[in-house]
């Protein structure tokens, strides 16, 4: 990488460091740069302590860095708590220098932010100001900030724009031929893809497996995928409604899939919990249906605005007695679209309830697409209508078949009679307490799971015949990468194993792939290392240590490759 | 006329002999049967009890699905095709009790589905436990010093938040309820009838003697149906007598006409239009 | 009366300036003030949102549980104790969203805590959806179209269900809220103070310059407390002008009082009688 | 054994096969013989088909057997549903002699069971009749039989009395001098234990471990739980109350835990599925709370009156992230007993969630206890209180301490002020994000695992040594048990292990189990072998075969060890 910049912003909830950050990543967008943008933020809507930290290259980037090479501070809370973190060079934008005599302060550049936006026309452009200064550090071409100011203030008032303008230039010439060692060269390239969050591609993801039926609880990190797709409520047939609590919104997404749609939900731990229940009639009725569960620490309320990966083994086991299910857990935003795809698929080819298991990094980050997206030309269904049968008054809903699976017809479409019920049940769908129905109907549903194990792709390997291997799953897939590379830059013999198809379990691959190794390590944040325990239970195979955290905020690849090292010295 | 046989199944009904549901569901049948909707272009949807059972008992499409839950999945199953007309069986437990979240919201979105009650003000297939319609002191195995709570008054509930159609009838009285029934599948909008039903196994309270003694046919020359305040009083006098019929109608706009997606038809019936979302993608 | 700083704590606040929970929050305060129920001899519990943070907010005992569930801890802590007075904390979102079922049960359980909502009509706390108080139509980013559902009425709710206490309070009037807290904690049995509140970032609708245009405080010579028929037109008037003070008031069994074992004292108090219980297993 | 009969009686809900059964049992009982009696009934109040097994024995027994010796068909359905399950000798008793010609009707014994009750004074006598004819079948003594009736029909009028009197004497008259191999001496014993059910036994625990809030939402097989505790409520500090849905249940005895008391609830899957989010409640805010799963085939509704053992994975993981808890799964009445007061004690030692898990087996079977059960003398409540405290004012309930275990206070008991939130938390209980907060709390909560782990029992060993082991849990303890002693009369070598105390795994008394045999079976309720990935999860060791079974019904021995032969025999 040439380009390879850390830029925090940081300031109280409602300062506008969102505003800061969006014209960066616009502008570096637009250049053609690659890009990561994390968010931090408190679980409160004025005040307190926030930052979005932005890693800008000319190649793709996977993971935040350790360090920051500019701090923008818009308050000296952010200066206290994020100056310690400063690479050596690096800078901080800041409005007061006198930054109280600490060794810190030698890197602050004073940028009257407040002062200069009153002199663009308002208190309001402190951010605008604050972002134009950054812009100018590290040498932004000048008529593409203009470009991106226009588009963002486009819509409003003219004098807003022209105000923004000027407030931009501003902070731009406050700090202009400042002294600093990540001021780049500025590709003129084309973007290099789309740019956009986790919890948008989920979105998009779902817009384009043709869900029509989108039941929700508001509820962090999931919502905005929810949000979001509700904006196309006007274009699509689709339907987005915020249902009274979670169990309303699974029992809504299974009657709408009932109803002959496609149909979701999206939440996180709390929620989850509330739709176990609706998971398992899910289940039983062999509805399809997908839930995103966006992961969040917890137990209860925890903390509601950062991240974790502890709800594996919960979801893999939620709700009374045992049914198929599928779990993914995507790693990348190119997956995440993938992923809602083939959940939809999958959820209809095979009757079951799909969990996409995401989590607050990935969900509120934003990063830039690699691949194309594309759009399914056709959607397979999976259904029957009155034409496939040979007689529709005597349809089977629930009849006995090679694979487990069943002719899954939509009430009122036909002259088929749907007769669906949560208990145990005769293959017309009537209420049965026999043996032979209780059997039949458990082992019809197994059966699936054989087929459905098929459908599973084995984990992603990364340089698969090292000595070491550091095995993870999800969103942690792009730190674990960056810390392989980085120690096999130092020339250790380090590789890893990442898992997104979680669930059925993909016991083969998994196998071949771990044992070759010496040894390996897991990387999760929870604390007890479920795909460690997970992977035993399958395999038999025993991770030789875990890197695990669980303060709710993302792993570093600098962590990792500290703990890598430490255990290969022997010390684990 | 539709025969009324068509909606006859030889599925082996599981209710007590005696038990007031037989009549509710000779009811729904002739309701349905008047109405010359057919079997498969009905829809049942169901929480569990003794209540929602009923749809296994007649014919027609149904999902019996969880306690307490079957208005949110008459909601989703209402959005996907809001052609069909659909019809919801609750207990008294399952509505009132679990599911009472879910009668707040659907009363608030005016979900165009007709909810019957089957109101035994006791909980029949969990062997008699109070229900949330229990008289205070009604005592039972669960309840051997007497339910602690005041009963739920569903009427003035209903009537409290703007609910375009309220009724109440009695299972003694099929064809009165077969009426009701049908003029509420005709109501757009959030129709409700909480049905006096009688739990010949646990309740041995409100009995077909104690209604029998008390029920009268509401005198539409005397209380007229969109009479707000003549509702709530009438729904709040004691038991002495207790008055069947519509109690309360309004006009309302229907959850599904509130929804400009749903104005070019079901979305089940809708055509996916990959281009369109291939647009979204390209201009992102 | 205790000194009003007694109940200040030094942890930070963390609602957004200019909130409508302050004028709640110090209402709270001076009602234990000038009622003399030092901080540790009160109970606040509440779910989860902006509203129900607030216990943090002053020096108390607290349970900040689970969003929507307020309610049914407040019951169980109340079983435990029935001294200790209760305050339950909720958002409009928490106590007639997720909470729903559950306020439905305490009304009717009559539980002898006072209930003080927060409503903002909107999701304060994960930013801006629709809350069921939310007028029909209001925008948000979930609801770009508008809000879908009518807005669910609170106060004609409890009035339907004979709840004893009912009442609505202002942010913008602290002093009145906290007398008609302090009437609320005094109240025997369960006491509801439906607030006004102002969301100064996600509700650009009901801002103060609303309320303070429309609300009026309730003459007592006009309106009597114990006019149930005057309280119900009252509360199902339009918001052109909106009353605020004790809408509707009257005596009733609390539930503690309705449980024979309470008659000997808090169940916490009570002491454990291992041959009471030796007893019954050598009579099986 | 001396003595070792099975009696089924069977008919429609409804005809009173539970008085025949009661009686029966009572007489039994009262002679000083064993009993396990099980239950098995449908969803429904009246009509269908019903039974209840006696096997009666003048020594513990723990199973029911597989061969009937005496059937009491109260209706033809009975006969043609159990005719065939007849041991040799056995013989059946209903009205019609006429049965269909079949092998079986040479076994049929006519009585006229209604005609009889008529005489007696009323149809409603059918079942007494039954009674006294199957009584007199087993060669009661007549003494005994009426002071049963008596005791049993004391409360009502003198009229009821007598006729059942008349009937029970009609019912013995009609079969006298019946030829029946398993006619018997009885014992003149005093009781050999009390009799009681699974759900009450766990009841009695709860009243004797000073529990004193018990919410719950009806749901089979729990409600007989807490409706029998019910009972208490006049006599003792307790408060039984029926709530609006499960998860008010579980909030509700969280609320009054923390309010003071000990507190219960009861469910069953679909119940505990709603009780996931409070549950994790419990954990975060560290409320001690004891909440029994009673299982039942699922998912959803599944079968809602029949047994499972499909919960083991969902109550370890259930709801979001990772906290403390206990899991037992008692195996006899005596344990039940015991573990109702061991999970109090436990569950405000380390203040966590307990989770006991039975099952409709367990709950609705009838049975003789073993050991004299004793109520604590002093119920330890490992609270604090004002005296204990430096400084009551600046009290900390989630203070940090060596065994990770912070004091607890009651609210409004003194001048400490209590503080809980299910949110992230500081010492005090304030709401905190801080990476500090977070570590600590979590490292705080996972600290109480080690001596929690201290406190789990070993399995129960029977033959430890043998060469093949089978290894079960919870109420399939007894069907194990008779398995291995038939087995090893065949002079087979084969042991069991059997786990009540699941979670926190008991990882080394597991391994030390297990690592000795050359092979171990599983042997569950459930279709994946839960208890197999548990074992294989936490010590590596495979279990060589699992016997399961998931139709609803209790697993009887001769299953057991018909499988376990053909295992053996390679045929696995
Ligand atoms: C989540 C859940 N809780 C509890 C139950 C057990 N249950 C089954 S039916 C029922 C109540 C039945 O009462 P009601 O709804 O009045 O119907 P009825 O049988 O009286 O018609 C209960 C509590 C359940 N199936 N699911
Ligand atoms: C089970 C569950 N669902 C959703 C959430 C997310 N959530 C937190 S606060 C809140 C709503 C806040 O609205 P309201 O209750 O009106 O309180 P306010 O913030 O407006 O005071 C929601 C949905 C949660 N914490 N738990
Ligand atoms: S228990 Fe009651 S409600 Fe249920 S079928 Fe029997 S009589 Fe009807
Ligand atoms: S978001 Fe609204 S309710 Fe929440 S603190 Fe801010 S102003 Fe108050
Ligand atoms: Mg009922
Ligand atoms: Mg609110």
């Amino acid at each position: 990488m040439d380009i390879d910049v850390t830029v925090t912003i940081g300031g109280a909830a409602g300062q506008g460091i969102q505003t800061v950050g969006d014209l960066l990543a616009s502008v570096c967008h637009r250049a053609g740069l690659y890009l990561m943008v994390i968010n931090d933020f408190e679980s409160r809507i004025r005040g307190g302590h926030s930052f979005m930290q932005l890693r800008i290259s000319d190649e793709p980037v996977v993971a935040a860095d350790d360090k920051i090479h500019l701090l923008v501070a818009l308050n000296r809370e952010t200066f206290d708590i994020h100056a310690g973190e400063l690479a050596e060079g690096g800078r901080i934008l800041m409005e007061e220098d006198g930054a109280g005599g600490s060794d810190e302060a030698l890197h602050v550049v004073d940028v009257k932010f407040t002062n200069l936006a009153e002199k663009a026309g308002g208190k309001i452009m402190t951010n605008t100001v604050a972002a134009g200064a950054a812009l100018e550090m590290l040498g932004a071409p000048a008529e593409l900030v203009v470009k991106v100011i226009e588009s963002h203030f486009g819509g409003k008032s003219k004098s807003v724009l022209e105000n923004n303008l000027k407030a931009i230039q501003m902070g731009r010439d406050a700090v202009a031929n400042t002294d600093f060692d990540w001021h780049f060269k500025w590709p003129d390239r084309k973007p290099a893809g789309k740019m956009l969050s986790g919890a948008r591609a989920l979105a998009l993801g779902a817009l384009a497996a043709d869900c029509r039926v989108a039941s929700f609880y508001p509820m962090s990190p999931a919502t905005e995928i929810l949000v979001y797709l509700a904006g196309f409520m006007d274009r699509f047939p689709l339907v987005v409604e915020q249902a009274e609590d979670e169990i309303a919104a699974i029992n809504m997404a299974i009657g709408a899939s009932f109803g002959g749609v496609r149909a979701m939900t999206a939440t996180s731990g709390g929620g989850f919990s509330l739709m176990v229940e609706g998971l398992g009639l899910a289940g039983i009725t062999e509805t399809p249906v997908v839930v995103i569960n966006a992961q969040r620490p917890g137990p209860a309320t925890g903390l509601p605005t950062r991240t974790a990966q502890g709800d594996l083994f919960f979801v893999i086991h939620a709700a009374q007695d045992e049914f198929p299910r599928f779990v993914f857990a995507p790693r990348t935003l190119d997956e995440a679209f993938e992923t809602m795809i083939r959940s939809f698929h999958l959820a209809e080819k095979y009757q079951v309830p799909v969990i996409v298991l995401v989590d607050q990094y990935f969900n509120d980050s934003l990063s830039i697409t690699r691949e194309k997206w594309s759009v399914p030309e056709k959607i397979e269904r999976f259904l029957v209508s009155d034409a496939d049968m040979p007689d529709p008054s005597s349809y089977k809903r629930f009849a006995y078949s090679e694979s487990g699976v069943s002719p899954r017809a939509v009430p009122g479409a036909g002259r088929a009679r749907v007769m669906v019920t949560g208990n145990d049940h005769t293959e017309e769908g009537h209420l049965s307490e026999t043996i032979a129905d209780r059997n039949g109907q458990v082992d019809k549903r197994h059966k699936k799971m054989l087929k459905m194990a098929e459908e599973m792709n084995g984990p992603d390997i990364l340089f698969g015949d090292s000595r070491l291997l550091l095995v993870t799953w999800g969103s942690t897939d792009g730190v674990v990468r960056e810390a392989v590379n980085r120690l096999r830059k130092e020339k250790h013999d380090v590789g890893a194993v990442f898992f997104s198809d979680i669930w059925p379990f993909p016991t083969a691959p998994a196998m071949d792939a771990l044992s070759g190794c010496e040894g390996f390590l897991t990387v999760e944040l929870n604390a007890s290392s479920q795909l460690g325990g997970l992977i035993r239970r399958h395999t038999g195979l025993q991770a030789d240590g875990a890197i695990v955290q669980y303060d709710g905020r993302p792993m570093k690849p600098g962590h990792v490759v500290a703990r890598t090292k430490q255990y290969m010295e022997g010390g684990q | 006329m539709t025969d009324v046989s068509l909606y006859h199944n030889d599925f082996e009904n599981k209710w007590c002999p005696g038990c007031g549901n037989f009549g509710v569901l000779n009811a729904v049948k002739s309701a349905l049967a008047h109405m010359d909707i057919p079997p498969e272009k009905v829809l049942l949807i169901s929480g569990i009890g003794q209540a929602a059972k009923t749809p296994h008992f007649l014919n027609c499409n149904f999902f019996h699905g969880l306690h307490g839950r079957a208005l949110p999945v008459a909601t989703g199953a209402r959005l996907a095709n809001h052609d069909l007309p659909i019809l919801v069986h609750m207990g008294d437990g399952d509505c009132y009790g679990e599911g009472g979240n879910h009668l707040l919201a659907a009363m608030r979105r005016n979900i165009d589905v007709t909810l019957l009650i089957h109101d035994n003000r006791v909980y029949g297939l969990t062997k008699g436990q109070a229900s949330p319609t229990a008289e205070y002191g009604f005592s039972t195995k669960a309840q051997p010093f007497g339910a602690l709570s005041d009963p739920l008054k569903p009427i003035p509930l209903a009537l409290s938040q703007g609910v375009g159609f309220i009724a109440r009838g009695y299972c003694g009285e099929t064809d009165h309820l077969s009426r009701l029934i049908q003029k509420a599948i005709a109501y757009p909008g959030f129709s409700m009838i909480d049905i006096l039903q009688v739990c010949v196994s646990y309740n041995p309270v409100n009995t077909y003697e104690y209604y029998n003694e008390r029920v009268y046919l509401l005198d539409e020359t005397k209380h007229r149906a969109d009479d707000w305040h003549g509702a709530m009083d009438l729904s709040l006098q004691g038991e002495d007598r207790i008055p069947i019929g519509l109690i309360y109608q309004k006009q309302t706009i229907p959850f599904t006409k509130r929804i400009k997606t749903l104005e070019h038809g079901p979305l089940f019936h809708r055509s996916f239009d990959p281009a369109a979302v291939q647009a979204v993608l390209d201009d992102l």
